[in-house]
């Protein structure tokens, strides 16, 4: 099986779906001849034609509304919003319409269309190429919110976004788009090459939305962690010396609430971790059902680690950027707790 | 390097600027006033081959086309030749969705329903438009068109129980009265946000097109809401991809109490938006029936011959309030709509229809009591049924259709209802 | 002192704010002439003037941005989007641009704008007329949301939010702008007449925004609520018969924390309340909150009430609306624990 | 009601739609080709009076004035007849810009900065338009106007400092380099978000107006960023409030790999945009110094003397890449530049000037060599404080700025990082 990386992945997800279904294209900005600025649709154009994967105007609301329209006739559109820092124009027609039109319809309108964004710091990308909305988008009825970590999950959760009748929020944490970068900044990186979630089947496969990944297996505490974060609490649990179950929740909304429960009812102790500012972060929603469900088995507070509430910097990208010291630090609070 | 400017201190006697707040012609009190209003003589304005190319076009964005002259004759290029029989079921469509509009508006003031909007005075718009596509293409209205509804035979008494919420909605109650959803008349879920389905219509047609078909896309927006950035959007992409879309502005002069130069609409046209994309645009007397449909059949025919789109101004007038939560006697004169110099589409429909001796007062009487008769039995089809509260589709439905699946939160919440 | 309802109170904080200071101007679609849907800014072009009270295009996006170019000019706008439900457009120029000029230019432009908006359900609005998007605002690092429940507040507040010198969000529970509405919708309605909150004084005054306001003390649990919804809780206190500490929190950003902390800390339960879905809701970041920092004083669960995770519907509006039946409900649940 | 229209089985003729996709003329391996491109000889555009109705003014958003001819001479009506000084200044402006972008390029390849982005073959739009403003004139940039600051003698080590994130950044190294901000030289905070600042210069041209003063607003976006929703929110306000702006669309024919037409650059000029909305339009030679000078001093009589906003497009080209993340050779032909019709705007300031005889070759290599040592000094000055990495304002600072006053949760959260 080749060994590929998040972008190739991606590519091959993309490519997969057009090639079994006449109904599946392809658009963005520079997302056609040139292939995306982060090459994720390269090649795309070339092999499917003009029509199927092509170049949109620079505005991020009609690019959303014209896939909206698309999904309405029967199509199902996989678009791509350059830097999820540039998804808000678009947000009205994610909102009020995409997540709504089944709803208000009774059904007989739907809006299938998957909206991949890459999202996430940790690339000196400054505020506008860094940022972390994904919880904007699971406030909304009628979305859903999906964060693959990996290659092998890129690809699988892709296909099943692309295919689902839902309109989907695709956010590609772009710090590994490479390799599972884990925060360790001043280190070597990894490439995913040789990783075993970098081993890709060639054909069509899907992976669920919903459904969690436990990556490590542990006792002491469940950390909850999606994206980059997922390799960061991997870390981090080295780091502390704790032997930390860590839940790669890689669908948001749907949530995979039982795998959730399962392990902080078995550990006792939760800590959650975004790259997002805390406040109305998704982890407050992760906390809150956590407390809910798992009250009389929490040993400790739920640790929240999160990006801070000030807008992404730039130059100080490793202070702002929850990295594994401060995962471990959060841990050992769940530990005495 | 040095500063080329000239600071302040050095041009004291530069002017002070100061901020201009548009106003209309009229308020309350005041007579009404629509010489800014740019018209032209029935007949005058030039009918370009469909193939013409979009700036040839772009002089008719100033001018208006007009079919029916002052006396309701059919003069002009733009002369549609249209058989009477097509034109007495306009005529009949206009005059349903009159007496349907009528029939709700005092369903609301007996606490039949929360709310309620009119299109009284632009019915030509919708009902021409709808007779010349088909059913298959697909219309993005506003909550204006419901005219399209009815000229297509969209049954009056669905319509009344979309209006109650009421058991046998087809929309489950989940929307505000009027936001009707056919996907089988071609009419697409009509938003309460304004504008955002006129770039939807555009990548329907776009989708249209990559499948090789011929269906083609009609999208709707008012005057005050082409502010919105979707607006642009829409025209942007419509012309960039040659979309077989027609693009509609339906100016009717006001925006709830704004009047349409708050959207630039004393500054040129609405259809000179059109110009700024290269698209083709037509400036039309929209209570003009043949009018409407000969501009109409030109869009269409560009945008099936793989042309792409066309904007198209119906100039028009809110008659009526603009929903029942207004009171239009606070922002405007009273009698504007009696003043407005293109009159009202049904009396100048019926005009015409009458003069070439195809219509009589008989027949007006007949059409009026019929439709009256039409809205009374659907009326009591939906009572029937019940109005808002007294009947109404089961909770239940209530925590359906959020997603094709089943959501756990969702299912546990409908649990917490105990439905 | 005269008795004035919420639409009169917040009438009277624009004109006192516009008489006091002539950078003050306010102007929004039907706003001008007619004085706003709400009757809001009813005479205050008439009184004003009419560069200082005016209607503006149907372009949320263009309300909100020339109003931060004119607070980056140095003046103060007040401006009105008609529902809050329409509030998505101008989106991106709350979140990228008013939230972050200060930031991103080192303190030297500044953006004091403030957003008024109807929001909320209970008047038969249908999904597009009901919605509560509070938390969508509470995310964004920069911004300020703030919620008044009464016409004294609701004047003070937005006398505070016109003289803040961030964006404020001000949301308007429009369900109460006419009276205390306790979610019996089958009952009758009280007019603020006569309520000793509607004793609004004629000039100026500010209510600092970040100070909550405890509305009922009580031992057995706090409830944490604004809006409609602290006259909801307070009536469902009423119907549990539980000695409720019912605090409005007026403030979500900036919250007062301490307020919070220290009622929970004394009752040891407490119920999170408002209209908006459940998940990613204000209400998950108040419950992730309370349990970091009560932990060790909860005795039972914190629970959440809440509008359901779908649109808001126009026929079931009362089976949606979080009415004092389910906040009673809440409570005994909290209460058993 | 019946349905008038014709189902499609009773048209089984109809032609079958298809997409249409928008390409360049050409791509990498092509030869550049600019046909497309519409032009017009120098001098042959007409000048309207600045009070001339924006109607009048519409023909001018299809032609492009310029004022320099092939040999180098100023001709024409909108000739500005500049002193010889304020030419060469303009002149050492534009070389000294180009020097700095060619040294902070090759800072970001050894590894000094994150990133950066040139504004070559585009250095006149900025620096003749600064050279028009005064400096309490507001400008709300884009990435690519580093030009207003560098005529505007803003400390290029200052700029440098930015760029580097340094401890001397004024903006506490929070934004990505070239995003420089500073009130004091009239040049708004550059956003990341494209076309945001569009609408935000005509609400500051409005405060100004409410206030009587007499400063005025310069706004630019690019070609590409005139598809987003902002740029006809900015339109719409600006026209209806009549703003003292001037809207400038900078036309380099490319956003990052997408050529304009794909933002319907191919379908009409940008400059008719502005016909949309009824303001003046003007379509210049953005790589003519003199005709960009002379378009923005007709723009800003306007605007000072309460005529409103114009909007006016300079058709140049992208010499470099789009940024240092780009290789431009990936998606268009190499030599497009060198190609390109409307030349280069040094090398065509250099010959007015030297046909004027006020400049030489030595004047132009000791200019060259000033602004190198300028630009070396200024690096000195800067990589003294140090480059990204190296030196950085404080992590406290990071915690500021986010509000006015205090915020316990930020606070928190530094005492978290113990700062
Ligand atoms: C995005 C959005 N903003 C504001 C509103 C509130 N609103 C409803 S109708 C209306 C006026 C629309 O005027 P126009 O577009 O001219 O259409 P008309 O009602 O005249 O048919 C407004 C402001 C809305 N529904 N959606
Ligand atoms: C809202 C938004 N969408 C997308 C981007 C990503 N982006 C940065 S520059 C650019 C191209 C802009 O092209 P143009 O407006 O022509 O300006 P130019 O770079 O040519 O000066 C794009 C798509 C962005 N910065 N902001
Ligand atoms: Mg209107
Ligand atoms: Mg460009």
């Amino acid at each position: 099986m080749p060994s590929l990386n998040m972008i190739q992945a991606l590519n091959s997800a993309i490519d997969t779906a057009m090639s079994a279904d006449p109904n599946v294209l392809s658009f963005g900005q520079d997302t056609g001849y040139f292939g995306g600025v982060f090459r994720v649709t390269d090649g795309l154009q070339g092999k499917h034609g003009l029509t199927r994967s092509f170049d949109a105007p620079i505005a991020e609301a009609g690019i959303v509304a014209t896939a909206i329209g698309m999904a309405v006739y029967g199509l199902r559109p996989c678009v791509e919003i350059q830097f999820a820092d540039y998804i808000y124009p678009g947000y009205d027609q994610l909102v009020s319409e995409a997540a709504k039109i089944r709803y208000r319809s009774g059904g007989e309108f739907t809006t299938p269309i998957t909206v991949r964004t890459p999202y996430g710091g940790g690339i000196y990308g400054g505020q506008t190429h860094s940022q972390s909305p994904e919880s904007l988008f699971t406030h909304i009825a009628g979305l859903k919110t999906v964060v693959p970590s990996n290659p092998y999950d890129a690809k699988g959760m892709l296909l099943a976004a692309i295919a689902d009748d839902d309109p989907v929020l695709f956010f590609e944490p772009k710090r590994i788009y490479n390799g599972p970068f884990d925060g360790w900044h001043d280190r070597p990186v990894r490439p995913w090459a040789g990783h075993e979630l970098a081993e890709v089947p060639e054909g069509p496969y899907t992976v669920p939305l919903g459904q969690a990944r436990t990556m490590r297996q542990g006792a002491d505490l469940t950390v909850l962690a999606y994206g980059t974060m997922v390799w960061v609490s991997l870390a981090a649990a080295e780091e502390a010396g704790v032997d930390a179950e860590v839940i790669d929740l890689r669908s948001l909304v749907p949530l995979d609430i039982d795998a959730i429960v399962a392990s902080v009812k078995k550990t006792g102790r939760c800590v959650v971790v975004h790259e997002a500012p805390r406040t109305s972060g998704y982890g407050a929603e992760l906390s809150a059902l956590v407390q809910e469900r798992c009250f009389h088995h929490l040993e400790a507070p739920i640790q929240r680690v999160t990006g801070w509430d000030t807008p992404y910097p730039h130059a100080q990208e490793w202070d702002y950027f929850p990295g594994p010291k401060r995962v471990a630090e959060a841990m050992r609070r769940a530990m005495e707790g | 390097m040095p500063d080329g400017s000239i600071p302040p201190q050095d041009r004291p006697n530069a002017p002070k600027l100061s901020l201009h707040i548009p106003e209309p012609a009229g308020r309350p009190g005041d007579a009404p006033d629509f010489s800014a209003l740019p018209l032209s003589p029935a007949g005058a304005a030039p009918r370009p081959a469909v193939e013409a190319a979009p700036r040839d076009t772009h002089g008719l964005a100033y001018d208006l086309i007009r079919v029916l002259d002052e006396t309701g004759q059919a003069v002009g290029p733009w002369n549609p030749r249209l058989d009477p029989d097509h034109l007495r079921r306009g005529l009949q469509a206009m005059i349903l969705t009159r007496a349907f509009d009528d029939r709700m508006h005092r369903a609301h003031r007996q606490g039949k329903t929360s709310f309620y909007m009119k299109c009284t005075g632009e019915e030509a718009i919708a009902i021409a438009q709808a007779m010349v596509l088909t059913r298959e293409d697909m219309t993005f209205p506003t909550y204006r068109q419901q005219g399209i509804l009815i000229a297509r035979g969209y049954p009056l008494a669905t319509m009344m129980n979309q209006i109650y919420s009421n058991a046998s909605d087809p929309i489950l109650g989940r929307q505000l009265p009027i936001m009707y959803s056919s996907k089988e008349f071609g009419f697409f879920t009509i938003s309460g946000n304004l504008g955002t389905q006129y770039p939807q219509a555009v990548g329907w047609a776009m989708a249209s097109a990559y499948k090789g078909d011929d269906r083609i896309a009609a999208a709707y927006i008012g005057d005050g809401a082409t502010a919105e950035g979707d607006f642009h959007n829409a025209l942007t992409f419509a012309a960039v991809y040659r979309a077989p879309v027609i693009l509609n502005i339906v100016n009717n002069q006001w925006a709830i109490s704004t009047f349409s130069g708050m959207a630039g609409g004393g500054l040129t046209t609405f259809a000179a938006k059109g110009i700024a994309y290269g698209l083709p645009t037509l400036r039309v007397d929209g209570n003009d029936f043949l009018a409407v449909t000969a501009a109409t059949q030109w869009a269409e025919q560009r945008a099936r011959s793989n042309l792409g789109a066309t904007v198209i101004e119906f100039v028009s007038y809110r008659a009526a309030q603009h929903s029942t939560s207004d009171d239009p006697s606070r922002y405007r004169p009273a009698d504007e709509f009696d003043n407005f110099p293109l009159g009202d589409p049904i009396a100048r429909l019926r005009r015409h229809l009458t003069g070439l001796g195809e219509w009589d007062d008989a027949r007006q009487a007949a059409a009026e009591a019929d439709a009256v008769e039409q809205v009374r039995a659907a009326g009591r089809e939906a009572e029937a049924v019940g109005t808002l509260g007294q009947s109404r589709p089961s909770v239940k439905t209530m925590f359906e259709d959020v997603y094709a699946g089943d959501d756990w939160r969702i299912r546990e919440q409908r649990q917490e209802v105990g439905v």
